[in-house]
């Protein structure tokens, strides 16, 4: 009942995402639960340079976001397929009503592994 | 989170008046307000006296009689008590009510449980502005019904009923007329000597008094009667027993009397809010105004968009204290029932904000909620994926 | 009249002690205590701060959990919910319900309502002292039986029950045990953590907190659950809605941690008072104690001569505030239904006079209560026929 | 709810009544409605010099007898037998529930007058 939902790092990257909006590159984009996610990202030699986010969703899902892309960013682009949700969640403590939502996340970079 | 918070959450609770707030802190340790009213020595003469003039004071902004009025601790307590209490001592007539799903929980929750104890109950949808349609109610009306409940101000969207006309027409029919005025009252002008109105529910916290206490308004008309929800020591007539808040009551009688002073400037100044508030926000594409456009308090602005997330969009208000749905829903996400009443999609009832304020609200904060909402809307708009 | 008022009817309500006031007052205006807890944006949440805080003030005092408790608007309210709650929540596995005939009316006009409703209670009738025999309890539950409601402290005579052999009693047998704590939280000491007790209700104002606020504790054991009485917005896990009225929970919780601070040398000194009290009227001739002589709260006496009117004599007895029979009874000037069911006769019972202090009372006040009933009762003696 | 239920007058006859007690004279006595009244009278020329009263009762009654016994003083002793309950309650605001106490004292002057 009482307590802030949001941590303050969720605080801060839902204020300010250094990577939300799109790349050159593929996208792929899945609209679930309520919300929707576009993920594109450019990427050389196997190697993510660039990953960007577009999502409609709550404070928690944008923050993940964020940190995804920003995560993503140098690694090579197999990390995408990754199960990366529940580490996200426990990082940003999402609560787990929310793991649907992450999923979608998961669910879309996925697809862009796909395109890439 | 620096940023100092700007209340404009009045429709939740209001703060408290300094007036008010003194009379109460006064009478914490005031001698005349220490007894039990029930008690016959001095003191508890002098606390009864006291009591006395504060049901004075709420009658006189009402309009009715003190020796009406019945102290609760607040408009859930009065609701459930005039709902419960009259269709129970009426159930011997019939056990048949009408309400609309755009009531307070207070009020639908209540009918809820009175459906599960085997009452009938018509639930009236309203029109997409929030209104009853007259004609809607005269139809459900049967034989069997003994009580109508519909609120004065919607506590979502602002949106003010023709209690008058309603009461008109449970009258000829010899029905029960309840009215939740927890929005209302000590805000706009409620004359019970003229309205035909046998039930009304009223909580402090509303209109600039203490939160925890609340009143119920019963006509002293025969018929007209509840049965009470607690048993006890006898005060009130046995029809709400315990011992008698007398510093809140007292607080209570004060807020009406400041009420009824300033009812018509504290409307004149919530008309200037709204009127500022609505020019800062109009130009949002895509806004829908959730209510009437007349037939409002105008202390409460609801607004949706349907293409943003509701939980993300009240964060990006921040400093603003502003409410999706109601308080009490608050915190379950679900889309808000009284707008999806009206018609609203789910998206378009989430993305809602109820923007209220009041007494004490200034322009600048409105105009600073203005800002804010367009910049939140327009960032947020452009976070999201193309349509 | 024109002496000032000797205020010695604590059982019936408390002076508020000066800290809460001032906790009170502060609140009524702070920032951080003026919106609605359960609104989500920053000013809700700081509310909903304060309110935790206060209920480990409670929670501390009686040796429970935070979660445990269910804010109420007073013990009338609490004990209602406890009782109704229990004895409905569990009404499929039997029901079969215990009392006594000294509860408080809320807790006894509450059985009356249960038995119209279907419930079977026994009503344990004390010994001449108020006490419960417990062999009498044993052999009144049955398979059947879901609730025991047995106070700690009683309001009229002061009599405390040994609420931990009962309570044990009751665990052995898989019912669920209340205890009707409004005359002892805050003043005796009670720890939920060792005393096997399922549902306990307490009200501010009877240890020197505001009117109108009250606490019902729910132990979290497997079949311990109450039903609600109330209907709403969700509040409290819907067991009982209605905004919280957060200035008077600081307040009640502002007022446990300075009861819990207090207790010992606040009941030190009411043993002072009521030895002071006993010495300076044990010499009127039949004199009657009512009560025990030994299982008592030292802050309630309350003696009966059988051959003076209990109406003149309460007149006579100004400028002191003290009660014949409860409070809440003393409208109606029939002679006590506790009295009568610890024996005492029509005439004795109309004759009692409950005399109650605590915190702010002084040996002044008692040894003058002490020299007018000796003086009162002298007098009327003479005004009267011979015996 | 509010009110004190004792006129100022009942107060000051309850707190000093000058006529209690009573006299070398008959006396007669009732027991009844939860109350005891006693009137005694010395009477000279069948008028009434002395009447003093003894009351076990509420503060109404009490009050009800000072104001009997002081004006019954002086008068023929027929006096007695008059029906005057109704007036006492009158002037001393007695509540309607106490009717049959006053009519107990009515009933006592009547036997007193019986014995003078
Ligand atoms: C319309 C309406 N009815 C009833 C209530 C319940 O009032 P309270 O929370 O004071 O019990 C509220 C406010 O919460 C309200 O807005
Ligand atoms: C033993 C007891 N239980 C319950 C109550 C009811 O408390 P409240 O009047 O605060 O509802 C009282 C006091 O009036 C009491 O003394
Ligand atoms: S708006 Fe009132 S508690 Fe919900
Ligand atoms: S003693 Fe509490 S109201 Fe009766």
């Amino acid at each position: 009942m009482t307590g802030d939902p949001y941590s303050s790092e969720v605080r801060s990257l839902f204020k300010a995402p250094a990577h939300a909006g799109s790349t050159t590159g593929p996208s792929a984009r899945i609209d679930a639960q309520g919300v929707s996610v576009e993920l594109s990202a450019e990427a050389h030699d196997c190697r993510l340079e660039t990953v960007r986010f577009r999502v409609r969703g709550c404070p928690h899902l944008i923050a993940a976001a964020e940190v995804l892309c920003s995560d993503l960013e140098g690694q090579p682009v197999t990390t995408l397929e990754s199960p990366f949700g529940a580490d996200i969640m426990r990082r940003l403590s999402v609560p787990v009503e929310k793991t649907g939502r992450i999923l979608v996340l998961e669910d879309t970079a996925t697809l862009l592994a796909r395109k890439l | 989170m620096s940023e100092s918070p700007i209340y404009l959450d009045y429709a939740a609770t209001t703060p408290i008046d300094p007036g008010v707030a003194q009379a109460l802190s006064e009478a914490l340790c005031d001698e005349t307000a220490i007894a039990n009213p029930s008690s016959v020595h001095r003191a508890g003469r002098l606390s009864a006296a006291r009591v006395a003039t504060a049901a004075e004071q709420v009658a006189s902004l009402l309009g009715c009689e003190p020796g009406q009025l019945i102290w609760t601790s607040g408009a859930t307590e009065a609701d459930n008590l005039a709902i419960a209490g009259a269709a129970r001592y009426r159930a011997d007539r019939g056990r048949h009510l009408v309400t609309m799903p755009t009531e307070h929980k207070a009020v639908t929750d209540m009918f809820q449980a009175l459906e599960k104890e085997g009452f009938d109950v018509t639930w009236l949808a309203p029109g997409p502005d929030g209104l009853l349609d007259i004609d809607l109610l005269e139809q459900a009306l049967t034989e069997k019904t003994q009580l109508v409940s519909i609120m004065h101000v919607n506590n979502e969207t602002g949106v003010v009923q023709d209690i008058e006309a309603i009461g008109e027409l449970c009258r000829s029919r010899d029905v029960l007329y309840h009215v939740d005025a927890a929005q209302s009252a000590g805000k706009l002008p409620i004359d019970l000597r003229r309205m035909p109105i046998d039930l009304l529910s009223l909580t402090a916290h509303k209109f600039y008094g203490p939160k925890g206490i609340g009143a119920l308004y019963v006509a002293d008309r025969p018929g007209c009667h509840v049965e009470p929800l607690l048993f006890g020591g006898g005060q009130q007539r046995s029809l709400r027993p315990g011992t008698l808040p007398v510093p809140l009551i007292i607080a209570l009688g004060k807020a009406a009397e400041i009420a009824r002073e300033r009812q018509a400037s504290d409307l004149e100044h919530a008309t200037r809010l709204r009127a500022a508030l609505w020019d800062g926000i109009k130009g949002v594409e895509g806004l829908l105004l959730n209510g009437h456009p007349t037939a409002h308090y105008p202390g409460i602005v609801n607004v949706s968009v349907g293409d943003v997330d509701g939980e993300s969009l009240l964060l990006d208000l921040e400093p603003l204290c502003v409410a999706t749905g109601s308080a009490c829903n608050s915190k379950n996400q679900e889309p808000s029932y009284v707008l999806r009443s009206m018609g609203r999609s789910d998206d378009e009832a989430e993305g809602a904000i109820r923007v209220s304020f009041g007494r004490m609200s200034t322009i600048e904060d409105v105009e600073q909620a203005a800002s804010i909402y367009v910049d939140a809307v327009s960032r947020l708009r452009q976070l999201a994926p193309a349509a």
